[in-house]
């Protein structure tokens, strides 16, 4: 089975086959000599060159992978081809599909369906533990899509307008 | 000694009393807000009573209710934690009017020392240092530029009823002083129902320095040394150790008898904290004092030995204390950090979610207090406050080792948080240096991190990692060929994204 | 310093080991054997190097194979733990002839105590009391004859080899001495290949206490207070507490310059533990010396504030102990529980298996040192100890009060294990007054257990527990008619069962 | 759905339905007023005239729950009717089944098929953790199956042999 990781910027391909000792890798078609353990679900062990690699792994509602170890952390993007066959096709070029960047409320809308706007523009306020935050645009277009009302409250992730 | 506790408050802090009160053998009562049915100190109490609502009004901040649910629970008192109605002098008078022993101090100490003016008043009139400026809030613009004009600028404003930085203005000169005056009154008014607003020289980069004090009902009063809190942000805490570094036993010896001379003015019964700001020079001038428990009362514990919780029930119950100032011997290093839901790269906002996975840290010198588990979606109505982690060392260098171990055990994943923020303070040779002051946040900050030369070779086997335990999550993988191809489709397809 | 050490050990203390290398910053490296793969010191430490099989022999007791991994990971020095290869002075030669640093006392040290006869030669020429008995191994049951009618029955037993109780016997009258001699030393000679056996009077139901030592290699030794370890079941300790409840300040003061003379006469260097046996009027009698760090170290760094492991490594690194015996300031009490995977209702018998859930206590005054985790199976070729917890009290009421605490808050299901053993002594009035001997476990379960008032409460709501946690579980129910019919059946089958 | 939950010698009989703020609670036929919550799987909370109790849930290999709580632990038998029906009859009257009583190694066989046992008598040695442990007969009669050999390795509850 081959995995595409995306971490940052960076996509990795992982080809991961079970093997009588566990798991054979292969890095962006190099072997990577390692030996990988599934501890228990959420808890992988690699080691390689000797050296120890401990990481949790946890996928959260939007689909986002959560890896800690080494006292570091990252947000992963895990595909696999099924998944990627299922997935919706890339968007389509131009739009720009605002998210939340945190769970919380809807305080306000600040700009109206139709709406033009210009980048940096606030297009809502978002509350979470008494603070406001403004989501803005990133770009300079029509607000195509407005997913939420005010007083909704949301998740990380979730859909809230999308500009075109 | 008491039968039954209430514990007016959630989180780590209600979980940390909860403890306290099993180690005195006293049943705890916890309540709850619709939004906490599932939240950890329900499940530690012996006891727990809904409240109401999630908001906090209708909750944690509603006295009847919480008075009703005391009552309900033949609990005889109540303590408040910190934050919500720990401090409100009203609260602990309804405490006595219903025959409950509040455990803090008494209304009429609340009262003296509740308001920053009456305060610095009261420090005044017992020889404490205070900052230059006005005893009263000001009450003209005309004053106001009196007295800065007298005591130089920068001054600060500062909302006599304030706390969490609102209502506060820094005043470099006197073409700003009208607008801010106005801006900070209105703003104290908006946050505290009271635009009284006063003026004092502005410290530019101060250290936080605060003593902590315990006082019984029978005239015994000590201090138990002195927590450096300098490292803030958005005015609020995050890092706090003890002793402060850098700090001469003179300096320390004076600020703890300056402590103990504010609590005496006030009648002070019961655990209480007197902040002072330190100067470049080392002269200290006196704050504020907080009428309650502190969130970074851990750090007093590990190296005083006592449990500032269990001496709190003991005093309200009316027992002296059974140790006198002599006997008082800080022993090594404590460093507690304050993990929040947070995102340090989005200026420390809050992120609540759910707590996907939490592996806290263990092992010597270490001390976790949580309010939270792996499971647990947090609520958004509270303080994205979810746990303290506390080390302590036989000396400071020990006890900052032991937190750079103890950071990189801990795992938290679903919310974004402080712990990489941490890590790198704990990594920075200004903070081993003991160079703090309430400038230090933003000046890492605005540092570039040090490169980490292992970071790539996480972050492959971290790839790798998410794939072994994706591979191992499927049931079975499909055919081969068209696998390949389909990824290799998405490979061409991220390699042409920007 | 050292920039890197192998850990020779698996479980708990392998995990401690690789904190407290972290904490100095020196690079850790586990060793495991093929069931030790998923182990957490596995998981913890900053290399992992494969040793072999699971059995000891060709894993942890494998010499070459140890070595060889230390070669092979670059590392300086071995850190033994407890067990395995830690009392070992053939180990120790080799790691000194390999260029690499043991870290423990030196062979000839360890030689010099390794014997039961050796040490008792040793003390008795150096005018620590030891019982009164045969210094050397008896020769013929003709000499133990005469030996035990000089110093009077009941006598015991004992391996010169020995250890974990193998090769003792107990002989209460000149009738058994001859059939328990044949027997002490077949056994002994099974256990360690060695059938001498030596003789001295036996003490009934004695109390265990112990001295810890700490010795550098530039002649400065300090005694680090003592453990009293009396409760015990198989011979092996289960709670072990500083100080020691009952015990004179000039009986302790005595038995720890007893013990330095002792690691002096051996030229001893690195940490140690001599042991002794107290009777019921407090005179002391020495027993062995433990040549490496003791399972119940945690006791003593709470007590004095000194991390054991990190001065280990120090002191094997060649630096000086930085204070004094003046310095050494015990400060309140500490608790150790064993933790171990054992049925008690079946004679402490070991249960391993796979650890369905695992919620360690927190809070203050809590230290939990673990080698497990939820998910891991234990492997059935180890020691069946799990996790050792620890509390530290102001006084001793404050510390067994946290331990009550941190006992009824740990959660641990999958295997048997000892917890409900331990919440029997921590509710008994006999152990809170310090009443503690060798008996102590067998008078306890003796008697019946008190009867606890809440039980059927209890049970009751872990059965509806048990029937909400299916019912969420399960998909949906069945028709509602069908089910209650079915379920009546079973209920009647149920009511008719004995 | 009922369960019945056996604890010890007792069985008790749970109706549980699912209501608006959680579960609805009968016990042998009685309400139970407990509020109960699944805090996350294998942690359940029930609150009882305001008491608070918390319980670690898990069930093992052999089907048997363990629950913690209170400082009190507990191994149930949970039969749920779909279950039930599934299950197999009681044994057969007089037929004694020995099982595992902890996990481990059969080290040697005390006793052969088709032999007759005494009550008491041992029929095999297994050993787990370097310590030896004899699993006897209850009751007198004849050894009807062996189901291991000298050197396998047993879990917990597996079944050893039977008596009859």
């Amino acid at each position: 089975m081959i995995v595409a990781v995306q971490i940052g910027e960076r996509t990795r391909q992982l080809e991961v086959v079970p093997s009588d000792s566990g798991w054979r890798l292969q890095l962006d078609g190099e072997p990577l000599p390692a030996d990988a353990a599934v501890i228990r679900p959420g808890l992988i062990s690699l080691l390689l060159d000797g050296q120890s690699f401990t990481f949790t792994w946890a996928r959260d509602g939007q689909g986002a992978v959560w890896l800690s170890g080494g006292g570091r952390d990252w947000q992963a993007e895990v595909r696999d081809p099924r998944q990627l066959q299922a997935r919706r096709h890339a968007e389509p070029e131009g739009r720009a599909r605002l998210t939340a960047p945190m769970a919380g409320k809807v305080v306000k809308l600040l700009a109206e369906l139709g709406a033009a706007v210009e980048p940096g523009q606030g297009v809502l306020v978002l509350e979470a533990m008494k603070m406001q935050n403004e989501v803005r645009s990133p770009k300079r277009g029509t607000l195509k899509t407005l997913a939420v009302a005010a007083g909704d409250t949301v998740a990380t992730h979730q859909l809230l307008a999308e500009i075109e | 000694m008491f039968r039954k506790i209430l514990i007016a408050n959630r989180g780590e802090i209600a979980v940390r009393i909860a403890r306290a009160c099993r180690d005195l053998g006293i049943a705890s009562v916890a309540v709850y807000s619709d939004a906490d049915r599932r939240a950890l100190h329900v499940q530690m109490a012996d006891e727990a009573i809904r409240l109401g609502p999630a908001p906090a009004a209708e909750s944690y901040l509603n006295i009847p209710r919480v008075l009703a649910a005391a009552e309900r629970s033949g609990a005889e008192a109540i303590h408040p934690g910190y934050g919500f109605l720990a401090e409100n002098a009203a609260f602990a008078a309804a405490c006595r009017d219903a025959g409950l022993v509040f455990i803090g101090p008494s209304p009429a100490s609340m009262a003296a020392l509740g308001s920053k003016t009456a305060a610095r008043k009261l420090a005044a009139a017992h020889a404490i240092p205070i900052l230059p400026g006005t005893v009263e809030a000001v009450a003209s613009l005309a004053e106001a530029e009196r007295v800065a004009a007298e005591i130089g600028y920068p001054v600060m404003l500062k909302a006599a009823a304030g706390g969490g930085g609102k209502g506060m203005r820094r005043v470099a000169s006197p073409v700003e002083l009208a607008s801010a005056l106005a801006l900070a009154a209105a703003e104290a008014g908006s946050a505290f129902g009271d635009t009284a607003v006063f003026l004092e020289r502005a410290v530019d980069a101060p250290r936080h320095i605060e003593i902590q004090i315990l006082a019984d009902a029978h005239g015994h009063l000590v201090w138990l040394g002195e927590r450096e809190c300098s490292v803030q942000r958005r005015h609020q805490k995050i890092i706090e150790e003890s002793p402060a570094p850098r700090l001469a036993p003179a300096t320390r010896q004076a600020m703890g008898e300056a402590a103990c001379a504010a609590a005496r003015a006030a009648n002070y019964v019961n655990a209480g904290t007197v902040e002072f700001l330190v100067d470049e020079r080392e002269r200290f001038y006196f704050l504020e004092v907080n009428t309650r428990l502190q969130v970074e009362h851990p750090v007093t514990e590990l190296v005083t030995g006592l449990d500032l919780v269990q001496w709190q029930i003991r005093i309200a119950a009316g027992e002296p204390l059974n140790f006198t100032q002599a006997q008082v011997q800080p022993r090594g290093h404590a460093i507690e950090c304050r993990i929040y839901a947070e995102d340090p790269e989005r200026d420390f906002f809050p992120s609540p979610g759910a707590i996907l996975r939490l592996q806290p840290p263990s092992g010597p010198g270490v001390r976790e207090d949580t309010g939270v588990y792996e499971g647990w979606t947090v609520p958004l109505e509270y303080d994205p406050l979810r746990a303290k982690l506390i080390t302590w060392g036989e000396d400071r260098p020990q006890a900052l080792a032991r937190m750079r171990r103890a950071l990189s055990e801990y795992r938290l994943a679903g919310v974004r948080n402080n712990l990489g923020f941490f890590r790198r303070v704990f990594a920075d040779p200004g903070f081993a240096a003991g160079r703090t002051d309430t400038g230090y946040v933003a000046r890492l900050l605005a540092q570039t991190p040090p490169p980490d030369p292992a970071a790539e070779r996480w972050e492959t086997l971290a790839a790798a990692a998410a794939a072994v335990a994706l591979a191992a999550e499927l049931p079975a993988a499909p055919p081969p060929a068209a696998a390949a191809t389909a990824w290799q489709r998405a490979a061409r397809r991220d390699a042409m994204r920007p």
